[in-house]
């Protein structure tokens, strides 16, 4: 009996790890190091209409215990998404959440219409908060109504649950989660990343080209944690979380804060075997804590 | 590229900043070759959090050794000069795609231009060339004399050069002073270094046949992440692109902007 | 000639290093260790009408490079900071800058208005964003009204400049700014802590008793630094920086993205003297630099 | 109270993931008493970001040395384990106020009751009382056999009871079991252990003179922060408190609510 499975809207996951969008690719790279058929789900890289190539380098700057980054959404575009990049997942049965992003409401409701019907996409992951795109981008997660409508547009033509991924970004995170689930959001994923730079001491000029990038890694973990807490007591729907896990002992308290799943992204760069060393280690962890599945954890801080 | 716990055998300063780490693995040293790069974690722990990549500058596959030759200036090169012999690193490699020798034939003249912490994969490269029956030429270029290093292992290879800046080594001014006027012949250019230094050697030999290793800051190093991608020369402002760590570092000169 | 004074309204500072509010007492314990007189200046505990007793304990708990507080504002009140604290340090030349906070406006006023007439009280540092009081704290922070109609109101009362201390957890702070500055403030003070938790997994509850808490340390620097850099090009007056600072080098930053002194908290817990140990580095700092006064690197990385 | 750099000149592990490190330093040893406590860093860098507050439990004047004895649990104190001989650590210390053995006279009886890591500092007070010719009855409780350490150091110094609570070793049961077992007389009561243990003996012994030395998570240590404060007993709801980093850690019995 699996200890580890979890059930979501659209995701029938083996276990409740997956890569964070964009830390992933597409899943090829990481597939030359492992059986990626062992994740729990993959978020695949933001896909927009048109073929992004996005910022300026650097685009990636280090900063303690964290990294900045500013790549700004590049990616190959709709059609190469759907005709080259899908078409090779087909070989894995791991359900794909597909990452969604755009600067006008249209080009979002394009890529969630077409995307969402391709046969491996299991969930679109609604990205309102990637801090690297001047249009736009920023406005849709910052402001509830704006969220909320765009929400209630996609879940209109989408063929798959939508989860709507909040940015950390806000005064008031709870006010943009309600908002969302009220639109129709199938379930939430938190937290994309939080605005940050890094300067250059020697040029005297941010290090990134893009001057500004969003702010990922253990350093956020303590934000991601509590704005779980927070928000999985405002809300009916799932919680993806993710901000700075490193390993099986932080998806346990992202569990006990109130996700169902979560996604691990910047560590994938320390060690890219982060996500199946934790699937492997969690069942020990469960021993330790004396819990016989995953599940039973969800919101255990404060239910 | 595969991922492993590599032993340090030998770590030395060899100039002002600049020290040669000796790495022994298994696996990953039989898979290296010249131009490729490792992504190393220098510390346990998560600060610093990213790992560093540094250049193959040797390749010792019946020790099953790799030396590379890193400047210690940041917090993370400078943590890995505080590591001894005897402790160890977490190494990702080998990445990249290397400098290719296929197009260089015996007897044929090839020009090795290495400008500062540019010159370590070189050397490999040379001993590879070398060794095809190629006849090499190095010209390293360094700030001052106190940079300066390896300079008799590429002698033992083939004619080498030195230049410094300030003058205080070798030949004054820049590699591109030094090579008009030695006016070399030569069939190919393979060249790392400071990006001003790759576009001076582009725009001096427009018509070369050439490689060029170039750098940029990374995330994963393996092409997920989209970190370290760069403009291809025949669509300079467009989409297309080629990510340093996975279709690079080595690119043909004129393939890539720089 | 001195490389390292700054002159702020109300603030005439040899060296531009404060401890930060919070992370110094009323220097009583700093001074058992070294000779506070060094500093540029103090910023003492925050300042409430009433005594208070703060929030039950744990009231801190550490996190990957940083640490969470709840301290909830335990202050002997407006009288005995008066009657002893400031009068103890009379002793010592060192500017004060008062912090001062409340619940409700009229707190504020009073405190404001006794608190600047202190002979050794230079200025006043309006804590509008001390995310670990339940009543008020909090809205105060993140509302650019009601934030701007504060600092009108104790403007009128306090005898010294007002720096207002901005709250990171907003999603405009370059509103914040403008709406505190338009009512008058005369510098700001940036970034409190932002809020976090971090969750006990064996015991499955918050570590704090306040369960929330505010993040501080080298953990959030980054968002620091990029806040200052967008809100000092947006206003006029001077920023006191803070947030994650443990060194001569990360002063340079805060100060090229655009700050004119700075604020130490966390790091004194680390180093006890790392305030007297940046003020000494500084100078060699700015020789590798090459820059003669450090006043010339504020807003160096956009000016 | 002072920021030294100690070196390691000891470290084993004495019973289940407990560890007895001897510190050497100069100056801040020569100020250390029974009962007060360090302030250790136990890595350079951000993480673990905060110093680990650990009670003194053995002076040595002549050779400058401390003894503490943690337990490895968590990220720090199990980086501190990992620590060698050779090795050195900033200590912040000696701090806090330390039991105060004045109110004792030559002849008297002092009980003293250490649970679990609470045990360390009630060794350096029953070397300092049995020197003033105090007669000291130990009673050390431990989880489980493997977890008992310093029994003969104790049993040196005067009567010593082990307890365990799951039986294993000595007596079983929790120390207030074998107190009231063996109904020792006793003039004075020095403790150290988890909030639970310190509860009961001042419900056991409302009467007694004695004192109780108590943990709360730290910041600074010195007394700045306020992170570590807790209320007094004749004001339990009210303002009045007590800082346990320098008003502390040790409390007479009824002075502060537990
Ligand atoms: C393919 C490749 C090969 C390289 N080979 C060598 C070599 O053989 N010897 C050598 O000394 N250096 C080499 N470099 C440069 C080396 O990676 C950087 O000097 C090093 O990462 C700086 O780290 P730090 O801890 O000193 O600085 P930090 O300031 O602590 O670095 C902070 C972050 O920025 C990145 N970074 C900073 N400078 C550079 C840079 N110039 N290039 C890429 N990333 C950077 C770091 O990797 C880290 O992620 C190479 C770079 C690349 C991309
Ligand atoms: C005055 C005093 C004396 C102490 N003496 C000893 C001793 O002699 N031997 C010993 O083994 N332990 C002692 N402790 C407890 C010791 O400080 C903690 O076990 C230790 O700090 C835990 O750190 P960690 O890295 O293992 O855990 P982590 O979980 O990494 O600690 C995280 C943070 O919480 C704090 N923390 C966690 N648990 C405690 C605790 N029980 N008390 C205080 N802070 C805590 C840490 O200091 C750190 O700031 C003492 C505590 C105090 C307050
Ligand atoms: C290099 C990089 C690229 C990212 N790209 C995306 C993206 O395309 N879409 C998205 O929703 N989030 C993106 N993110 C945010 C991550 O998915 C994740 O929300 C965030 O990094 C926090 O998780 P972590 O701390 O585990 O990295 C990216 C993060 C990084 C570091
Ligand atoms: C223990 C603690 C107590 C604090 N108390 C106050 C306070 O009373 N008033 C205030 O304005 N800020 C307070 N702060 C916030 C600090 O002044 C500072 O803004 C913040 O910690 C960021 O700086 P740092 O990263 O250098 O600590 C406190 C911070 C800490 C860690
Ligand atoms: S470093 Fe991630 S794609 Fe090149
Ligand atoms: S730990 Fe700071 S006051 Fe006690």
């Amino acid at each position: 009996m699996s200890r580890l499975n979890i059930e979501l809207p659209g995701l029938s996951m083996k276990n409740p790890i997956m890569p964070a969008s964009g830390c992933f690719g597409f899943g090829k790279e990481y597939a030359k190091l492992y059986d990626i058929e062992k994740l729990g789900a993959i978020a695949i890289k933001a896909t927009t209409v048109e073929t992004r190539y996005g910022n300026p380098t650097p685009r990636v700057a280090e900063t303690t215990s964290g990294m900045l980054n500013a790549i700004g959404l590049q990616n190959p575009g709709l059609e190469s998404v759907l005709t080259n990049e899908l078409v090779w997942l087909e070989q894995f049965t791991v359900p794909i959440v597909a990452n969604i992003a755009g600067s006008k409401v249209e080009d979002y409701i394009e890529v969630a219409e077409k995307v969402s019907k391709a046969k491996n996409v299991q969930a679109l992951e609604l990205n309102i908060s990637c801090p690297n795109v001047k249009e736009g981008g920023i406005a849709f997660g910052t402001n509830p109504d704006v969220a909320g409508e765009l929400t209630k547009l996609v879940k209109e033509v989408s063929s798959v649950p939508v989860y709507v991924k909040l940015s950390p970004n806000v005064t008031d995170i709870v006010e943009m989660a309600v908002a969302v689930e009220k639109a129709g959001a199938d379930g939430l994923s938190m937290i994309n990343t939080l605005l940050g730079m890094r300067i250059d001491l020697k040029k005297r000029k941010p290090i990134l080209a893009n001057r500004v990038g969003g702010l990922s890694g253990p350093a956020i973990k303590p934000v991601a944690v509590r704005m779980i807490y927070q928000v999985s007591q405002a809300v009916e729907i799932p919680i993806i979380g993710m901000g700075g896990i490193m390993n099986a002992w932080d998806v346990i308290e992202f569990f006990l804060a109130g996700a169902s799943a979560v996604a691990v992204g910047t560590a994938n760069f320390v060690d890219p075997f982060v996500c199946p060393t934790i699937i492997e280690e969690l069942p020990q962890v469960l021993d330790e804590l004396e819990v016989d599945h995953i599940s039973e954890l969800i919101g255990g801080s404060w239910k | 590229m595969i991922v492993e716990t590599m032993e340090i055998v030998g770590q030395r300063k060899i100039a002002n900043n600049a020290y040669e780490l000796v790495l022994k693995g298994q696996d990953l040293v039989s898979l290296a070759n010249q131009g490729q790069f490792l992504h190393v974690q220098v510390n346990e722990g998560t600060d610093p959090l990213l790992r560093r990549p540094i250049s193959i500058a040797d390749i010792n596959k019946q020790n099953a050794e790799l030396t590379v030759i890193y400047r210690a200036g940041g917090k993370g090169t400078n943590m890995l000069a505080l590591k001894q012999k005897g402790e160890s690193v977490s190494v990702l490699g080998p990445l990249g795609n290397g400098f290719s020798i296929t197009e260089t034939n015996p007897g044929e003249v090839a020009l090795l231009i290495g400008g500062g912490i540019g010159v370590p994969p070189l050397y490999e490269l040379s001993k590879q060339l070398t060794k095809l029956g190629v006849t090499v030429i190095h010209v390293l270029g360094f700030s001052s004399s106190e940079d300066v290093f390896y300079e008799e292992k590429f002698a033992e290879l083939g004619q080498t050069y030195v230049t410094t800046m300030d003058g205080t080594y070798g030949e004054h001014g820049t590699v591109i002073d030094v090579i008009l006027k030695q006016g070399f012949h030569f069939d190919i250019i393979y060249s790392c270094g400071p990006t001003p230094m790759l576009k001076a050697i582009e725009s001096t030999f427009p018509n070369k046949k050439g490689f060029l290793s170039l750098e940029e800051r990374m995330g994963c190093g393996i092409g997920a992440c989209f970190a370290c991608v760069c403009h291809k020369k025949d669509d300079p402002t467009g989409t297309a692109y080629k990510k340093i760590c996975t279709d690079g570092p080595v690119f043909a000169i004129g393939e890539v902007e720089l």
